[in-house]
């Protein structure tokens, strides 16, 4: 069942931008809306994403500013915030909005800046990443956000095996698929002995392990089902679903199941009808290579405990049976934090319209986005599929 | 309801170097850390009771870029008392917690700039 | 037509407190769960506004935490950020949620602390609510927030006549509906002449023309028309109207008409079928003196020009024919940013209820909120009635 | 499209003590700052333009509790230069400014603790 469709992508790259937010959004904004050809007077609603302009920049109320540097002031507007899960939350609001009726086409993005261009170097966003994390039962012990994964990953290893090597793994396969494309902050091939000769950031993980501190903006419009067909190359919604667990760590069951994920994944499977074998391909969040091996055993990819040698037997390149990431993943496309969640969405509608370029994959005709937020206590999952 | 245990009595205690979790007075559950509804079975009101201070390690990391104002290196763990969990700040004399090791409770650590206080545990 | 219904709502005192913000947000979700005497089971939803907790406490991602403290971990959730008007855009979307069958029930609320609790103290505090602002083409100019709605006034008192005089009968009047509010931040009455011997903060705003900086929490559960029968009290929202606006001041035509207001208005009045005429009070965004002026215009209380006399004249006293902010408003009750929208629904309902005690006005049956984020550029007007 | 009229072309502008505005190509208005699309036509691209170097004091206001790292008391305004507005800092050596004086711009104030310029006016 099609809840929604995608008919317009706009994308910058990812990587160092100067441009204010709006002007950076707006790039992605104005190729999403000639993408899909429409009318700025047909687009009633925009949901927009932003995660941490406040604390880089002294920059808030966006969704107004930004409607008006595209020439969209008076529009609706809301801006979300849930972590790095912030924008896929905006899409999945916008999703269930058209599809109820509430809105025939809207526009969806984001939009963040990370990098030093803000004026703020590895310290202080470590500190505002660390937001994300309890203020009062987690801040105070100095963990990081490598950290919060680091302890997720480092129990993975000692109830699965999951090896350092195997983690590596991942990074040398989402460089692999950065260098087709073009949009992707790192460009270049690693190796597992340069991601393990890496320094470490938060054990297991070196430096490698880890996405960048990118800029960039990500941009959709998302229409009813109905009004898709007077567009070009409409993709669908098939599911969407979002769950958040529990917060701090120490309050969760298992801490590694990333529960909201697997309870995201069965509300998108079952409103799309399908199963993960049926699914061929996804964008999942690996904001470190740990947390890409967590997320292809939730969302149903490979059995619990599989992940890490799946990694390493190349199962998820863009040439083995089960794709994961093929732009790049958080690990080279780079991750601007409120813009990765519709970043993964331009992702799987070129794809699935067959326009990935270097990066195609073999004719897909189903795959799902996984963006998550903090601890993975917010975790959103999109399915889309080809028009039928 | 008795008084109610939240942020204030957990971290006053943990300044005198007193550890409390919180117990379920419905499903006897305890938790690491106050929360005002028991996540388990709903109820409202976890009593303070003090954590077992000895336990082991569940998971643990190795902090190299710490925030700032934070002095980096350092081991951030999650510890396991009884059947309560809380994230903590893990020290050791020589080598490196490894998870399943035992651990003692060492009292609050104030490392965070703004003062405020975090558990403490020793490796045994 | 009843949009959706308000079946319960639950709100701290607005003031200076040091409880974390879960906390704080919890004693007011508690009290509204309590007072609809709903099921924690039977809601589907969590729709959360707080505006800044990441510039003044390093908090974000509260969603997931907060759920976890009211026993609601699990839940989809999502936080908004929209200025001023935060969590009456939370409202909004969960109004249009349960209106379309998105969701039965929902949980709608909002917390913030801007009191030097936070440990930010003016200086830093204008600095964050500066952030509301263009980045670019206002903030390097060292315009406040007190700034904003300065120029505001400067040009309507210009245009009409408006006197300082009148705006301090603003601040007197809220002060006084203040006193009959347990839950206001000030509970003291005001003078004319107390107001005009307060120093400067942005002429023509006196430090009395300025509400306070406030912690609080407010919380509602909205339903939808079919389910509210079920519940004992519900107020029904007939009509919810969200609209935003040119930013920055420079691109706007006509910077004291408040455009996205009357535009929200229209929209609101033409979902409920009303008319300003037929509503019988409402509860206004007095951030500042001059801004309850505005607005009252903006709403269609008094013709554009006549706010000014209307407020010296006592006509929206308690006991005046338009009655505005019987809560006090922001100047009195306070304004704890992502709590106030919320606090706003919390009040009409209260009134529509016949429950609000010593500040009760006589027998309204229809009631109207406004919120406003940033010089305007986002407001959201909300129209609530005794169910019929 | 010429070369986009953003905020680098604004800025560097007024770095240099020039005031340019976004001239849209389509209907002709004139706004004093940048702006990808035209708000009264929704033409894309504006061409930078010179504005008006005198002009009137559309409204202002004396801000004496000023942000952390600006000196205060100081007054900013909304000035109008022929079809354009834009917020400003206005300087007068005695008095204050009143809506509809003349002011004349006077460069760019880096008054901001992040030192992002600003426009600079003088009251006549
Ligand atoms: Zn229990
Ligand atoms: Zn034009």
């Amino acid at each position: 069942m099609t809840r929604a469709s995608v008919v317009g992508v706009g994308m910058t790259t990812f990587g160092v931008h100067d441009q204010p937010l709006p002007e950076l959004f707006g790039q992605a904004a104005l190729d999403a809306i000639d993408d899909a050809g429409v009318m700025p007077g047909d687009i009633d609603s925009f949901y927009f994403g932003n995660a941490m302009g406040g604390q880089t920049e002294n920059d808030t109320h966006l969704a107004p500013t930004l409607a008006t540097e595209i020439g969209l002031a008076g529009i609706e507007a809301q801006r979300f915030e849930d972590a790095c899960a912030t924008s896929a939350n905006a899409f999945k609001n916008a999703v269930e909005a058209v599809d109820a009726g509430i809105h025939d086409t809207v526009l969806v993005g984001g939009v963040e800046r990370c990098t030093p261009e803000t004026g703020k170097g590895t310290g202080a966003m470590t500190e505002i990443f660390a937001s994300a994390s309890h203020r009062q039962y987690e801040q105070p012990t100095g963990l990081t956000f490598p950290g919060v994964f680091a302890l997720l990953t480092k129990r993975h290893m000692h109830d699965y095996g999951t090896t350092e090597r195997q983690l590596a793994h991942v990074a040398v396969k989402n460089h692999y698929n950065g260098t087709n494309n073009p949009r992707a902050h790192f460009g270049t091939e690693t190796t597992v002995e340069a991601v393990l000769d890496s320094p470490i950031v938060a054990d297991p993980f070196h430096l490698m392990d880890c996405c960048p501190f990118s800029d960039g903006a990500a941009a959709v419009i998302v229409t009813s089902d109905d009004v898709a067909d007077s567009y070009d190359e409409p993709v669908d919604v098939t599911g969407v679903g979002q769950a958040t667990g529990r917060v701090p760590l120490g309050l969760k069951s298992d801490i590694h199941a990333t529960q909201p994920a697997r309870d995201a994944t069965a509300t998108a499977y079952e409103q799309a009808d399908t199963t993960a074998e049926a699914v061929d391909f996804a964008e999942v969040h690996d904001c470190f290579t740990g947390a890409e091996i967590l997320a292809s055993e939730a969302i149903g990819f490979f059995e619990d405990g599989d992940g890490g040698p799946a990694a390493e037997a190349g199962r998820t390149a863009a040439d083995g049976d089960r794709p994961i990431n093929p732009s790049g993943g958080l690990k080279a496309k780079g991750h601007p934090i409120g813009a990765t969640g519709v970043s993964q969405i331009v992702e799987l509608t070129e794809q699935l319209r067959g326009d990935a370029g270097a990066r195609q994959l073999d004719d897909p005709t189903r795959g799902l986005a996984h963006n998550l937020g903090g601890d993975a206590a917010t975790t959103v999952i999109s399915v889309l599929e080809v028009r039928g | 309801m008795t008084d109610a245990f939240n942020y204030d009595a957990w971290t006053s205690a943990l300044e005198r170097g007193e550890l409390l979790g919180g117990r379920c007075q419905s499903c006897e559950t305890t938790f690491g850390t106050p929360v005002m509804v028991c996540p388990d079975c709903s109820h409202r009101g976890l009593a303070p009771t003090p954590l077992a201070e000895t336990g082991t390690v569940h998971t643990v990391t190795r902090i190299e870029v710490p925030p700032t104002g934070f002095e980096g290196p350092f081991f951030v763990g999650i510890v396991e008392l009884e059947d309560a969990r809380l994230t903590a700040r893990i020290e050791a004399d020589d080598g490196e917690p490894e998870i399943g090791d035992s651990v003692t409770f060492a009292g609050g650590l104030s490392a965070a700039p703004d003062g405020r206080v975090a558990p403490l545990f020793r490796l045994d």
